[in-house]
């Protein structure tokens, strides 16, 4: 093409280079991961209750999981909702501080959940390698703790972050977006422990 | 936005800039650093197309095998092995990668208009995995390891009682691999499909391949994880002693075939949809018009999109489920015929009021009109409840799907090849040779697989590695084989073809064809950059209906890598994202992922110790470095361009 | 509705010249006739829209074919579109017809199928064994129950219902004359229907995957007179015979001695093993190893020295025997009648 | 592009430097090792030392994954589960356990089934060809964990009754070779 040409210009420059929110496009990419893992849990619940079908009594000859420590887990779960919140809140003004302990509070809720998770597994009354019923209850529950833990480390690096001066610009909507991405983890997290510990007993 | 009077666009300089600003590495650690679209895309066509030769000689060998009754080159033991790993082969890392991953990643972007995909490493991070994922079964394969249990693996028979040692342990593995990899290029393309267009090109402008890519990007975001949750699954069983396929301990053998083909029959229209792109966009360049009824086109490709996943249960008739549920499948399985009709008869109207070029490329979609539609009809047979009583796991199946993925799929791609390999390479493909490919190739593979619908009807099961002269298969047996020396001629032709034409073919230029989308108005090959002005669009077939002097994109900075975001609707600008450069750090994830899920065939401890390595590797991925965010207001030389 | 396949055409013209006893366009009882027809019915009909819709597009690229070779440009024709909507909007009007017909009669004919029972049918066990298939004819007192294997036989014009099983992995009972085919799922236990009206053999096979010998799992289906069939349901319920020639008795002693009784049953004998086909009136079969041989001394001589020859990986152990050892052997096998 | 090929090669390499013994399988056994004597045994106690055919193959089938899987298909089947359960022992010892009362080598576990052991087991020679024989001993021995975890069998589809053989914790090499320990 001849290096002179007349062309009218849509002019761009003065658009801004961060957006939060839907405008994202890693918040698109990140609905779509939770769209796949989703379908996952989705998956297993459904094997979960197709297995229930086939089989005479449920759970088959053991306990059903203690309650205790799916009620506390859950617990957890719901009150790790505010420090989430709190750091998607205060992640566009670019407080780093505030940034920072909007994420150590979500980081250290983090960690009492895996705690509990692990009392929560080792009181589910079945060993995985017993029956169908024991193999879907824990691969449910180990999917999502593989969710947990994915999400802590994914905190934790961005904690990291925000004590460098990197922390600005898009990486303040990654703050924003951890947090949409915990949410999905304490939603599947309450209907994970609905399936374990609410449909043995009330369904 | 406003657009500004005409004014003088300065050319100078900008392109060396952004060559500066998008080269990718070069030399040996380079290639493992290039996150450009352009190379990953054709990384995923030349690799998929090395494992659809490697498939062929398999078949080549069993068809061997089955030359004439009692024949006994190949063993049982081997045989299982081989039409395992070619049917493996052929979907999971050949079909899927090179219709979806590797067409979708090279040129999606360029029909938005855009400069790269979006999340350019985990499009790379895709490739590797995908690599890895195919050598598993591979190598595998070379080590008496190979998978041998059919390529949907029923259990038990894939199960730890009846499949001793490891094949069915990589097999899984390989379908995690490739899954993981498909569902990473999906977000790749649907991210760039709906926030990368160039502005103008609003979702009722889009052309319809990036239509179909998106429906196909979004069956295989809820298609895949069902077989990636089965497969584990079966590891589990195998490895840790998990029971959900254990019939006596309340595990179910029915539960496995449900969420595979959950998985297994969308995954067929995660192969056709992107063929159908092909023959619409073909179809409509080679009639020179706009393809006709683009509306009820892209309803029917989305309507499949939706009906692709009620119609699993089809593959399990003779399981002897109830016959209200068989019905219903069967009342889905014809229903999904109508949308396929609907884009037949609409590509039949375009060609009656066009004027057909009968070019290479139009020469295959015709050849898919005329084989596609003999698998689509045995399968409205196939949807028939008491036919598939009858024919089901016979040879009239296998002749079926060879006439569905075949016709549908590798026929559109060999048009799809020939028509974008000139965009690709940049020099066009010799004519002839493209015809004798196609004649060859036609001949064979109805030579081959047409005989096998009278096989299966003559009672022949699939999967025998044998049969006694008794059943009198011989002849037809024989036919079928021959067949498959015209097929190879036609393949290694079409090879010659493609090294002549790099070497001494024609210079293609930007537009060889006279088509109509973005992917047409850059030089071929391609610059890092894609496109030295970002386009606007004023229709569905941008290049057909611009303007004369169409407005182009400016202020998006070309010192860095840069690109439009606009929005989902109606493509309005709305930001400029940043995109990351080159980096190794995709390919030692890939390295690390592979470790980890490797060493989880032989030791459930695999996945605890392997995640530290994928930990590592994801920071050093994921850690921010380079450039700060962009100032509001574009340095001089930009300045000195856009002149209000 | 046979004459269908009387049609001379090319393609139905091959099915109907291929003999066989094998076949699904060789029906011979009302379940796989069914079958047959509505195949032929949808045969015509998919045949019909393939060449409608093949001339369609001949007739398309012959209409607008221009042998130009460059770039033409792109044309506009509204009236033409016009025209065309109309076109495919008959063209897909006519194609939801043709399905939903296809929709009825297929359903219609699942019913025929699925309807053929009856109160008192002769109810027949077949068990799924990685590579064979052991048949027993269920009775409530156990002394009444025939057991045997690969060779079913059923009365002619009765109507038959099959139990199916698993022993196994999932194996698929299917003989295309006489009925469509039925998993054989572990974990599962399902019923389903046959009939045969002409006299003969009818040959089945094993339709799913199920391992190293899915290719020589076969059985076969004797069809006969109702005298017939009772006479020999009365044979098969005999204990063996004591053997009384030198040799025989020989051969007794060698079954009873080497690997054969760790695994078979001779009803009369000591070998009682369950493991493998129950060979109390094996000489009463046409054929051996699942289908795979013809029942003859030679034959069953090979088999019982060398099987992992002919059959790779099942499950019988090679039995290298003295010759005069294998020799009283087949004698003896040769008199369980 | 010519990268990933060299790539491919050097992966193909390393994996083949392991060749893959696990995956072997034998379908037509050699007939020296598919013999059953043909004398009729009088009684099912054999007293003596081991006469075993020697040398040992037990390798082979200690190597391959398919021929330990027969052997546990064959324990169910040949009913040593009537004596010795699964495993935990009943009428017979235990075989779980590391406590071997006449030696844990495979020849030594392939003559007390060929012989017979006093005080009840009875011997199997004429009814079980050796290979079979040699077939059980390696899954026997991969009770207690003396298989490599890749060739010992995975969990069986029957009632869950102990974890499957290739979760025991692995002992020592499968060595086929040296006396055997005499723990009375």
């Amino acid at each position: 093409m001849d290096p002179i040409r007349e062309r009218p210009v849509l002019d761009v420059s003065g658009l801004p280079t961060v957006m939060f929110g839907k405008a994202n496009t890693t918040w698109l990419a990140n609905l779509l991961y939770m769209m796949i893992e989703g379908t996952m849990f989705a998956l297993v619940v459904a094997s979960y209750f197709y297995l229930r079908t086939r089989s005479s009594s449920w759970p088959p000859g053991n306990l059903p999981p203690t309650l205790g420590w799916g009620i506390t887990s859950g617990a957890i779960f719901l009150i790790s909702l505010v420090p989430a919140r709190y750091a998607q809140r205060v992640a566009p003004s670019g407080d780093r501080s505030k940034i920072r302990w909007g994420l150590l509070a979500l980081a250290g809720v983090a960690v009492i959940a895996m705690v509990v998770r692990g009392f929560e597994l080792a009181n589910l009354n079945c060993r995985w390698n017993e029956n169908a019923y024991a193999s879907t209850v824990w691969a449910l529950l180990g999917l999502h703790t593989g969710h947990l833990i994915t999400e802590f480390i994914e905190t934790v690096v961005i904690l990291c972050v925000s004590f460098t001066d990197k922390m600005e610009g898009t990486r303040l909507a990654d703050v924003a977006i951890n947090s949409d991405y915990w949410y999905f983890v304490v939603v599947t997290a309450i209907l994970s422990d609905f399936v374990i510990y609410g449909t043995t007993r009330f369904l | 936005m406003a657009i500004s009077e005409p004014v003088v666009v300065p050319q100078s300089g900008a392109a060396d800039r952004l060559a500066r600003t998008w080269a990718q590495p070069r030399g040996f650690w380079g290639w493992f650093q290039n996150v450009h679209h352009t190379a990953i895309g054709v990384r995923f066509m030349v690799t998929s197309f090395i494992f659809f030769l490697l498939g062929g000689v398999l078949a080549a060998m069993m068809r061997w095998q089955l030359v004439r009754p009692e024949h006994n080159a190949i063993g049982p033991d081997l045989y299982n092995q081989l039409f395992t790993v070619h049917g493996s082969t052929m979907i999971f890392l050949f079909a899927v990668p090179m219709m979806f991953q590797g067409f979708g990643v090279y040129v999606v972007p360029h029909m938005c208009g855009t400069r790269n995909i979006a999340f350019p490493r985990l499009n790379a991070f895709s490739y590797y995995i995908y690599v890895v994922g195919a050598l598993l079964l591979w190598v595998g394969l070379f080590l008496k390891t190979g998978a041998d249990a059919g390529w949907f693996a029923y259990v038990p028979l894939s199960g730890p009682e009846f499949t001793p040692g490891k094949r069915s342990d990589f097999w899984a593995q390989m379908i995690t691999f490739t899954e993981v990899s498909a569902l990473g290029v999906a977000i790749c393309i649907t991210t760039t499909i709906l926030r990368y267009r160039a502005p103008g090109m609003t979702l009722n402008r889009m052309p319809i391949l990036l239509w179909e890519k998106l429906v196909t990007s979004i069956m295989v975001i809820f298609a895949m994880p069902s077989v990636m949750v089965v497969s584990s699954m079966l590891l589990m069983d195998r490895t840790i002693n998990t029971q959900f396929f254990n019939p006596s301990v309340g595990g179910d053998v029915l539960l496995y075939q449900h969420l595979f083909w959950f998985f297994g029959h969308p995954e067929v229209y995660i192969i056709f949809l992107p063929a159908t792109a092909i023959v619409s966009t073909v179809v409509a360049v080679f009639a020179r018009r706009h393809i006709f009824g683009y509306v009820p086109i892209v309803t029917s490709v989305v309507a499949t999109g939706f009906l692709g996943f009620s119609v699993w249960v089809h593959h399990m008739f003779a399981t002897g489920l109830p016959q209200m549920s068989a019905s219903f499948f069967t009342a889905a399985s014809l229903m999904i015929v109508i949308p396929t009709a609907v884009q037949f008869y609409c590509w039949m109207a375009t060609i009656w009021h066009g004027r057909l070029q009968l070019k290479l490329p139009m020469l295959w979609i015709f050849g898919f009109f005329f084989v596609f539609l003999i698998g689509g009809l045995s399968g409205v047979m196939l949807a028939s409840v008491p036919l598939d009583w009858q024919v089901h796991d016979t040879f009239f199946v296998v002749a079926h799907f060879h006439y569905v993925l075949i016709g549908g799929a590798l026929f559109p791609m060999f048009g799809g090849m020939y028509f974008w390999i000139p965009k690709i390479t940049g020099r066009m493909m010799n004519d002839r040779l493209g015809k004798i490919h196609f004649w060859l190739f036609f001949v064979g593979f109805n030579l081959t697989f047409f005989t096998m619908h009278f096989l299966g009807l003559h009672g022949m099961p699939r999967r025998v590695y044998t049969y006694t002269p008794e059943m009198r298969w011989g002849a037809l047996n024989l036919l079928a084989t021959i067949g498959v020396v015209f097929m190879t001629a036609g393949i290694l032709v079409f090879i010659a073809n493609f090294f002549q034409s790099k070497a001494t073919g024609r210079f293609a230029g930007p537009n060889p064809w006279g088509a109509g989308s973005l992917e047409w108005a850059t030089p071929s090959p391609p610059p890092h950059y894609n496109f030295l002005e970002l386009p606007t669009v004023n229709g569905r077939e941008a290049l057909w209906e611009a303007e004369p002097n169409q407005p182009i994109v400016g202020g998006v900075r070309e010192d860095i890598p840069e690109v439009l975001v606009t929005n989902t609707l109606d493509s309005e600008p709305e930001y400029r994202d940043e995109l990351p450069g080159p980096s190794i750090w995709p390919f030692l994830t890939a390295i690390a992922v592979s470790i980890a899920f490797i060493w989880s065939i032989f030791s459930p401890w695999g996945i605890a110790y392997g995640a530290i390595p994928v930990v590592i590797t994801l920071i050093g991925w994921l850690w921010p470095r380079g450039h700060s965010p962009s100032p509001r207001v574009p340095e001089p030389a930009l300045e000195a361009r856009w002149i209000r | 509705m046979i004459g269908f396949s009387r049609v001379p055409l090319l393609a139905a013209g091959v099915f109907a010249s291929y003999p066989g006893d094998h076949s699904i366009l060789h029906p011979a009882g009302p379940q796989a006739s069914n079958i047959e027809w509505l195949y032929w019915v949808i045969f015509w009909i998919v045949f019909v829209v393939y060449v409608v819709v093949v001339l369609g597009f001949m007739r398309a690229g012959a209409r607008t074919y221009t042998s130009a070779d460059e770039m033409l440009p792109i044309m506009k024709d509204e009236a033409g579109d016009r025209r065309a909507s109309w076109a495919v909007g008959s063209a897909i009007t006519i194609t939801v017809l043709t399905l939903f017909a296809v929709l009825v009669m297929s359903e219609i004919t699942g019913k025929k199928v699925e309807g053929e029972t009856s109160k008192n049918p002769v109810t027949i066990q077949v068990i799924g064994h990685q590579w064979w298939w052991e048949v027993i004819y269920p009775d409530p007192q156990a002394d009444q129950t025939v057991t045997t294997a690969n060779e079913i036989h059923v009365p002619v014009g009765k109507r038959v219902v099959i139990l199916t099983n698993s022993a196994d992995v999932i194996h698929s009972f299917w003989a295309p004359s006489i009925n469509g085919k039925r998993d054989l799922l572990p974990g599962y236990s399902s019923a389903f229907w046959l009939q045969i009206d002409q006299p003969g053999v009818y040959h089945g096979q094993c339709a799913e995957f199920c391992g190293l010998q899915h290719a020589h799992m076969g059985f076969s289906i004797v069809a006969e007179r109702e005298d017939a069939f009772s006479q020999w349901k009365a044979q098969q319920l005999k204990p063996a015979q004591d053997p009384t020639e030198l040799v025989t008795v020989h051969g007794r002693d060698v079954f009873l001695t080497h690997a054969c009784v760790m695994c078979h049953t001779i009803r009369g004998t000591d070998a009682g093993s369950r493991l493998g086909p129950d060979l109390t009136h094996i000489a009463s079969r046409q054929m051996i190893a699942a289908e795979t041989l013809p029942n003859t001394p030679g034959a069953l001589a090979g088999w019982i020295v060398d099987p992992q020859r002919i059959k790779p990986g099942n499950r019988m152990s090679p039995n290298p025997l003295q010759p005069d050892d294998l020799q009283a052997l087949i004698t003896y096998l040769q008199t369980l009648k | 592009m010519r990268n990933r090929v060299s790539i491919a090669m050097t992966i193909l390499l390393l994996l083949s430097i392991t060749s893959c013994k696990r995956e072997e399988r034998q379908l037509r056994p050699d007939p020296n090792a598919s013999q059953t004597l043909n004398t009729v045994q009088v009684s099912g106690l054999n007293p003596g030392a081991n006469s075993i055919s020697s040398p040992p193959p037990a390798g082979q089938y200690e190597e391959s994954a398919y021929a330990v899987s027969q052997g546990k298909t064959l324990y169910n089947q040949y009913n040593c589960v009537g004596c010795h359960a699964n495993g935990g022992g009943g009428i017979g010892p235990p075989l779980m356990d590391n406590n071997w009362i006449y030696g844990s080598e495979p020849g030594n576990v392939f003559a007390t089934i060929m012989q017979g052991r006093p005080n009840g087991m009875p011997s199997f020679r004429n009814r079980i060809p050796e290979y079979q024989a040699w077939e059980i001993a390696a899954y026997v021995r991969s009770m207690s964990g003396l298989l490599p975890k890749d060739v010992a069998p995975s969990r069986s589809d029957q009632l869950y009754v102990k974890p499957a053989e290739q979760s025991m914790p692995y002992q020592a090499p499968a060595g086929v070779t040296g006396e055997p320990e005499e723990k009375k």
